[in-house]
């Protein structure tokens, strides 16, 4: 209904190749950017930011990572929770060893010490298929999780066994610690997610993006096409944990402002499991989606009662919403096993072609 | 020099040093396995039915064991409290079935284990919501389990054997027999062997694939409820046994997804390896390494083995 | 490219001329497109001229001189409306050929118009001509645009466009192109510019010979009546050796400067038409009958709601559409349902269709279905009638903006003075009438008067608006043995209107009542047969069915009901019918190149069916001879149903309102 | 206004591969290979060799060895005994990748197209070892990334014009036709420029008309390319019209080896065919 695609034609493979071919997707997808770095910070109150959209933020950028892995090259993870703690652990670590370098590059380059852990726990990908591989990356989530604890030095020894996050500024304004606002805060987790959201997309739609997806669909014909098994499944999973760990490390500088272990259990990585099923595997898009399914449904079932103006315990909410949660997951694999961004592509196509059916 | 003796020599100089201790590890590491035996035989139950790769196992573990502990305490006979918390693990069989499986067959495998990551979520909520958070002390006595302990004389020392313990192994041995001969002497136990070999074959011999699939739900209650009892009579009943319950995949790794006594031998060895690498090498690593001592050696197994203990050398084809 | 061109200054008369012309005012502005290798390959107009020049030295290097005629086989495709003017710039003439004509046809033509070179599409067109090899006493050389599958062909005689450019930009190098500017600019007016053979519904082609006067004014005329300018976009897609083809997609180009796309492959025309959303859209009535077929049937497939929107906002478009495109005045309440139903049905129905961009959309060749053309006024489409013919460059009459109706055929174009004749024949004089034919004089004279005026061969009258009405044919214009007046076309055209009827031959000259054949709409009845669960195998089966017969005798019916209502036409109503066994196909001869039906070739081939029409029986059993797409003879037999129909006594306009 | 310059040219007379053979000359050698699996022997003993330029066939009644054949050729399988040289160089253990890199390419039996993916993608998919743009560029998309991308999108172009599947070109090769499906398969392996083309059974579950219009692919790539190409086929009647020369296997034995004509004609064969219903 909204697509007006006649007249929009290609004149040159870039433009027909373009990530958004459709004017209307550019226009949308522009309204959307406008809608996230100007109407937000102005509008937003700091509930809305900092519990709604950093977290959100945040966990589709981990989702992205692991739909690299398991969307687009097929092998399942359960170990992002752990790789999100690598990116944390190594980001702390090194603005404790580098006070002065820009907080930001501490937290891409922490990005960098997931990936090696994620390519060394993905080294057994080249033998081992399906749930075995399950069993892998869990030893990585249990094994890491082990070295968060153990080793006194990731944490600087503290008492606590926590990291707390120094304050930390960029051109003369607070970016990280407890007396930076919201809003920046929120500002440059954006800024990260939507570079490195756009560099995925361009690493996906390439030679590269191509080879995992030839290894997912079929591994036999992608090998005799010339793909190296070895080096598309490390790279996945080095790409992959690179997204984790600097997610990870986001949302301890960015967003909690300290953290145990307990902020990278195995119940993370399930978290981002379920946003990646549920948004849609092998859909950027669908990572999005996952993750505002995910993050901002407790906070909107916690609010129902308010609303309503009935008194629940905190306890009892907390279960309810435990078991919503759990029934809509199942309604929704149910519904569509294929994602949110399913639903959404469906839609899109059902408008391109309005009035018709198909 | 010092390191490598820690590792290699000094661990074997205790074991034969103490051996009265070293054997009660073995005990100690032989009940942890059952347990872990149990919850696999759960797994396995429903994955080869079904091969549904039932992420709820360890929560329907809790859930019975609450059931069963929550009825009690309502003021309900002991054994009768047992036969309802049953009665709840069929009705939970066949609301799977119904509202899950029914819906999902044909899906991928990761959306039927999905869904059963979505079901776990919704049991915790539920039986928190209805049995409230707290851990619960099992009701052993009124069930009649045995309680105290024997100690025997080994060895030039004492091991130490809780009547608990030994009631446990016993009774998940006659578990497995009976799963044994209920799969090999009754129609819907061939039923289910069919199924798991082929479903077209079983559709044709006039078995219906619902059926099959709440019945090995069924089964799988059971496995859980008295899993759940063992474990809850050793430590109490309470949410945390549910990444306990995660250690059941290595388990399956080294038996084999498919295989009963696969998932028995793999729990022992797991619980084995767990108990005496914790006990003697894990002081060195500070500590704490049974939460991923039983991953890290399924990964090293799988590097050598993919197919697991029991399986086949897979032929691809093209 | 303009360093060396300007050489004369005066206003352009040729199409060479205009395309240097274009080359310097509309540089880069885009001449041309093709989809090809998955994208809108495009070229300038600086371009074009660039390979146009190339191409033509290239010619001229092998040996093409002044006069000589040159053939151009193939579909819509840069490479061979190029060669137009490549030719055209030797002071040579193009001579496009059907593609789809047979060998035999192809020989004639070929002979008749003294051709030495023929530019091919394909493999398969260069085939064809080498297959009639020594028949072709003139052909010199042979010229291919793709040259899939012809890298092993003996090249003596055999070149690529691209090899022929490539001879001519060795040329250029060397050279420069003083002498071919030269050559262009000494062309005049009065010559002769292109050769089209009229397919003709009978005896063999006749070639047209139009000069660069009669094209250049006609399109100069079509494009002011319109306002085309450089801007105008458009699809190619119709054949080459239709004259219309030759004045829109490449006259009126030329002159306007605007830009023509030839689509991908024939597959790909609708998703590529989609694609360009051209701003001027001519098509004859069969392609608007198949989009609208196809909307409706696929609208039976969507959502309930969602057709109920679609009919609502429909309905409401047959109400004020048509008056909101003619700008009259439409109350606030139905302008605004107006504007919801274009954000919800027109506007996505425009989408669809690639007319988004529409500003003008001609339909001419046959009569258009009322209904069909009111459906496409009303999405605000600007969609206009008009008539034409080889002989005239086109235009004679065109509907201008604003009095569009869907009986007439509108007013006479710019430059064009009409006549009927005493006989109800329509005839005419403009700038675009043709030389004449060429090698036939005689049938020269019977068209052409001495002082200009053309038989059309078509009687018809002009309305108290001004407006021209087409009946038939004049020669097909007969009388019932009754003495009423018989129009064949005319009643074919009522029953063509109908979607399940694809094509109708009526009968009655000289009998005592008016009988008709028809052919049912695959698609349509297909369709209709689908939804409620009738089964059949072949087109014969579902055109004999009892159901489908019923469904017809309702639409003839509905004919007769209609034509009670006219003055002149109440006498032919249709007594009996029935439905043929086959669909009526080119390739069998029973139509035309250009799809209109061959009356007396069809009425020898089934002469025992019209018999049987007549005699009153009610079925009759026949064999007929078919040709299958691969070439293959075969019979196919069947036993066709004969039905009768009620006709109506003559009734006034008055009752009209009672039904 | 958008005015690119027109690029393309369907020069694919121009595009014979190049791998240091002359046309006649051996390009794959085998001698003696032996494959078997735990016991069962499925190749015995096979030597034959596949010239340049030319269309060979390797025809055999159902379980004759065919595919595991073509298997052993392009790496994935490793014969027990036997010796095989590719454009001059024996070969030693390897993975099928590095057949891949070498030059081999091939269709399967049942279709293994990459399901996910469209047309384009899946032809883009074959020209994976043509692309070399490292990671860094591939993550800025306006670059050498993005040239490289489009340049060898004019290529894949060229076959989908080829193979006449631009109407299919962005469809997902789930939603194909089968007979659409083994055309994009034959696309994609063309696509890798391979010098040596496997076909395992090509024309398997199609109807006539889909036949003839896969035979009539298959000897222009021949033509056109001057791909060598060794096919597996089980219908006799298609491959004695296309292939230049025919080996037969049965029971993994090779009975028969030569021109059309005379493999036809040996007693071997026949009774191999009418001994092996199919």
């Amino acid at each position: 209904m909204f697509y007006r695609e006649a007249g929009q034609f290609k004149t040159s493979y870039k433009a027909d190749q373009a990530v958004f071919p459709i004017l209307q997707d550019r226009l949308a997808i522009a309204a959307f950017l406008a809608i996230a770095f100007i109407v937000i910070p102005y509008f937003g109150n700091d509930f809305f930011i900092n519990s709604m959209m950093i977290p959100f933020l945040i966990f589709s950028l981990a989702a992205i990572g692991l739909n690299i892995l398991t969307g687009y090259t097929g092998q399942i993870s359960l170990g992002t929770g752990a790789f999100m703690g690598v990116g944390a652990y190594a980001c702390y670590k090194m603005t404790s060893i580098f006070p002065d370098v820009n907080i930001i590059i501490l937290i891409i380059g922490s990005g960098f010490f997931s990936a090696i852990v994620g390519m060394i726990f993905g080294l057994p990908s080249l033998r081992i298929k399906g749930f075995y591989l399950v069993v892998t990356t869990l030893a990585a989530q249990f094994f890491l999780e082990w070295c968060f604890i153990t080793i006194g030095w990731l944490y600087n020894y503290n008492d606590s066994g926590a990291i707390e996050v120094p304050q930390r500024e960029m051109f003369g304004i607070i970016i990280t610690g407890a007396s930076a606002s919201p809003v920046t805060r929120y500002l440059v987790v954006l800024s990260i997610v939507v570079v490195m959201t756009w560099v995925a997309s361009n690493i996906i739609r390439g030679r590269i993006g191509r080879a995992w997806m030839m290894i997912r669909d079929m591994d036999i014909a992608a090998e005799l096409m010339g793909v190296r098994p070895l080096q598309a499944k490390i790279s996945a999973f080095a790409v992959s944990s690179f997204y984790a760990g600097v997610a990870g490390a986001m949302m301890v500088f960015l967003w909690l402002g300290a953290a145990e272990v307990e902020s990278f259990d195995v119940n993370h990585s399930f978290l981002i499991l379920f946003m990646v099923v549920l948004g849609g595997l092998g859909s950027l898009l669908g990572s999005f989606m996952g993750a505002a399914f995910i993050t901002l449904l407790p906070i909107i079932l916690g609010a129902i009662p308010g609303i309503l103006g009935v008194d629940i315990n905190a306890a009892t909410l907390e279960h309810v919403k435990f078991m919503i949660i759990g029934a809509l997951i199942i309604f929704f694999l149910i519904m569509e096993p294929h994602g949110l961004a399913r639903l959404w592509a469906i839609g899109k196509q059902k408008l391109r072609v309005w009035p018709f059916p198909y | 020099m010092d390191l490598l003796y820690n590792i290699f020599v000094d661990p074997f100089v205790q074991m034969a040093g103490t051996p009265d201790f070293f054997l009660q590890v073995l005990w100690e590491g032989f009940v942890t396995g059952t347990l872990y035996s149990l919850i696999a035989l759960g797994f396995v139950l429903i994955f080869k039915a079904s091969g549904v790769f039932n992420f709820a196992q360890g929560i329907m573990v809790v859930f019975a064991a609450l059931s069963l502990v929550g009825f009690h305490a309502l003021g309900v006979p002991a054994y009768l409290a047992l036969f309802l918390a049953l009665a709840v693990m069929a009705a939970l069989a066949w609301t799977v079935e119904r509202v899950i499986l029914r819906k999902l067959v044909n899906q991928p495998e990761i959306i039927l284990f999905m869904a059963t990551i979505g079901l776990s979520y919704f049991l915790i909520g539920l039986g928190e919501f209805i049995f409230g958070g707290e851990p619960k002390p099992m009701i052993t006595e009124e069930l009649g389990l045995p309680t105290g302990s024997t100690v025997v004389d080994v060895a030039g020392g004492i091991v130490i054997l809780q009547h608990i313990d030994i009631a446990a192994a016993l009774i998940a041995a006659v578990l497995v027999l009976g799963l044994a001969i209920f799969f090999s002497k009754t129609r819907i136990g061939r039923a289910l062997r069919a199924v798991a070999d082929d479903h077209q074959a079983a559709l044709s011999v006039g078995i219906s694939l619902n059926q099959i699939w709440a019945i090995v739900w069924f089964a799988a209650g059971i496995v859980a409820l008295a899993t759940g009892i063992m474990w809850g009579a050793r430590s109490d009943v309470s949410f945390a046994l549910q990444i306990v319950a995660l250690k059941a995949l290595p388990v399956l790794i080294l038996g084999g997804f498919t295989s009963v006594p696969g998932a028995i031998i793999g729990g022992l060895i797991i619980g084995f390896g767990e108990k005496i690498f914790e006990v003697y090498w894990g002081g060195l690593l500070g500590g704490g390494v049974e939460g991923w001592f039983a991953y890290v050696l399924a990964l090293i197994f799988l590097l050598f083995r993919p197919q697991g203990l029991f399986g086949e050398k897979i032929i691809e084809r093209v | 490219m303009s360093s060396n061109s300007a050489v004369k200054e005066s206003a352009p008369e040729t199409f060479p001329q205009y395309l240097n012309f274009n080359a310097r005012r509309f540089a880069d502005r885009p001449a041309m497109r093709h989809k090809d290798f998955g994208i809108w390959q495009s070229w300038t107009w600086s371009q074009m001229q660039d390979e146009i020049r190339a191409y033509s030295i290239g010619l001229s290097e092998l040996g093409l001189k002044s006069g000589e005629k040159v053939a151009i086989v193939g579909q819509n495709r840069p490479g061979l409306y190029w060669t137009f003017c490549a030719v055209q710039a030797l002071g040579c003439v193009p001579v496009p050929v059907y593609a789809d004509s047979v060998a035999e046809e192809m020989v004639y033509v070929l002979n008749h118009a003294e051709i030495t070179f023929v530019v091919a599409q394909d493999q398969e067109q260069v085939d064809k001509i080498l297959s009639m090899g020594d028949e072709l006493t003139m052909l010199r050389h042979v010229i291919y645009d793709e040259p899939r599958g012809l890298r092993d062909y003996d090249h003596t005689k055999l070149h690529s466009i691209k090899q022929v450019q490539q001879l001519g930009r060795d040329v250029i190098a060397k050279d420069g192109d003083g002498e071919w500017l030269k050559l262009v600019d000494r062309a005049k007016s009065d010559d002769l510019a292109v050769m089209l053979y009229t397919s003709g519904t009978t005896g063999k082609p006749k070639g047209v010979m139009l000069s660069y006067r009669n094209l250049v004014e006609s399109a100069r005329n079509a494009n002011s009546f319109d306002n085309f300018d450089e801007h105008e976009e458009i699809i190619a897609y119709l054949p080459l050796a239709w004259v219309g083809d030759h004045v829109f997609s490449y006259a009126q180009s030329y002159l306007a400067g605007y830009c023509v796309c030839c689509p991908e492959s024939p597959e790909t025309a609708d998703e590529d038409r989609r694609e360009i959303a051209p701003s001027y859209f001519f098509a004859p009535p069969r392609v608007f009958e198949v989009m609208l077929t196809s909307i409706l049937v696929r609208m039976e497939d969507a959502g309930k709601l969602k057709k109920k929107m679609f009919d609502y906002y429909m309905a409401h478009a047959r109400k004020v559409g048509e008056r909101i495109l003619n700008g009259e005045s439409v109350g606030f309440w139905d302008r605004l349902q107006y504007r919801i139903g274009e954000f919800l049905v027109y506007g996505p129905l425009k989408n669809r269709m690639g007319l988004t961009r529409m500003k003008v959309g001609y339909t001419a060749g046959e009569a258009i279905g009322p209904e069909i053309f009111r459906f496409y006024r009303s999405l605000g489409l600007n969609l206009k009638q008009l008539y034409g013919q080889t002989e005239a460059s086109v235009y004679i009459t065109a509907q201008p903006d604003g009095e569009i109706s869907a009986d007439t055929v509108g007013k006479p174009s710019p430059g064009v003075e009409i006549e009927i004749a005493e006989s109800g024949e329509v005839m005419y004089r403009s700038p675009g009438v043709f030389q004449g034919y060429f090698k036939n004089d005689e049938a020269t004279k019977e068209t052409k008067t001495k002082d200009g005026w053309v038989h059309t061969g078509d009687a018809g009258f002009i309305d108290t608006d001004g407006h021209l009405r087409i009946i038939d044919r004049a020669k097909d214009v007969g009388k019932l043995s009754g003495g009423g007046m018989f129009a064949p076309k005319y009643i074919e055209n009522r029953l063509k209107f109908f979607p399940n009827i694809k094509e109708a031959v009526a009968f009655g000259d000289g009998r005592d009542f008016c009988a008709v054949f028809i052919n049912i709409d695959l698609t349509a009845v297909g369709n209709w047969a689908e939804r409620n669960n009738i089964s059949y195998a072949s087109y014969q089966e579902l055109a004999q069915h009892p159901e489908v017969y019923k469904t017809m005798k309702e639409h003839v019916e509905q004919v007769n009901r209609d034509l009670s209502t006219e003055d002149m036409m109440a006498g032919s109503q249709i007594s009996r019918f029935l439905v043929l066994h086959k669909e009526l196909d080119a390739d069998d001869g029973e139509l035309t190149r250009t799809q209109k039906v061959r009356r007396s070739f069809i009425a020898e081939r089934y002469g025992e069916l019209i018999e049987a029409l007549y005699d009153g029986s009610n079925e009759k059993y026949v064999e007929t001879e078919v040709i299958f797409e691969d070439g293959r003879k075969g019979v196919i037999s069947a036993t066709i149903v004969i039905s009768d129909v009620p006709t109506f006594d003559q009734t006034g306009p008055m009752k009209e309102a009672a039904e | 206004m958008n005015v690119a310059t027109p690029q393309g040219e369907a020069s694919l007379g121009a595009r014979i591969v190049d791998d240091g053979i002359e046309p006649g000359a051996e390009l794959l050698k085998v001698e003696n290979v032996s494959l078997s699996f735990g016991g069962v022997k499925a190749i015995q003993d096979i030597s034959f060799d596949v010239k340049k330029g030319e269309i060979r066939a390797i025809i055999g009644p159902n379980g004759a060895g065919k595919t595991s054949m073509l298997n052993v050729i392009n790496g994935f399988y490793h014969p027990q005994e036997g010796t095989i040289t590719f454009r001059g160089n024996v070969r030693t253990k390897m993975r099928p990748y590095m057949a891949a890199s070498q030059g081999i390419s091939r269709t399967f039996q049942n279709v293994a197209l990459f399901t996910g993916m469209s047309t384009l993608d899946n032809i883009m998919a074959g020209r994976q070892l043509k692309m070399h743009k490292n990671f860094f560029w591939q993550m800025w998309r306006y670059g050498p990334a993005f040239n490289e991308e489009v340049e060898h999108r004019l290529e894949v172009e060229k076959i989908i014009d080829f193979l006449e599947i631009q109407s299919i070109r962005k469809t997902p090769v789930g939603q194909l036709p089968y007979g659409l499906q083994k055309r994009v398969e034959l696309g994609r392996a063309l696509a890798a420029e391979p010098s040596l083309l496997l076909l395992d059974e090509p024309m398997a579950g199609m109807n006539l008309e889909e036949k003839e219009d896969m035979s009539r692919f298959i000897i222009d790539v021949n033509q056109q390319f001057g791909t060598t190409i060794a096919l597996i086929e089980h219908d006799m009647g298609v491959v004695m019209d296309l292939a230049d020369r025919v080996v037969v296997l049965d029971y993994g034995k090779k009975i028969a080896d030569g021109f059309p004509a005379e493999v036809q004609a040996s007693q071997e064969v026949i009774d191999a065919y009418l001994g092996v219903p199919h």
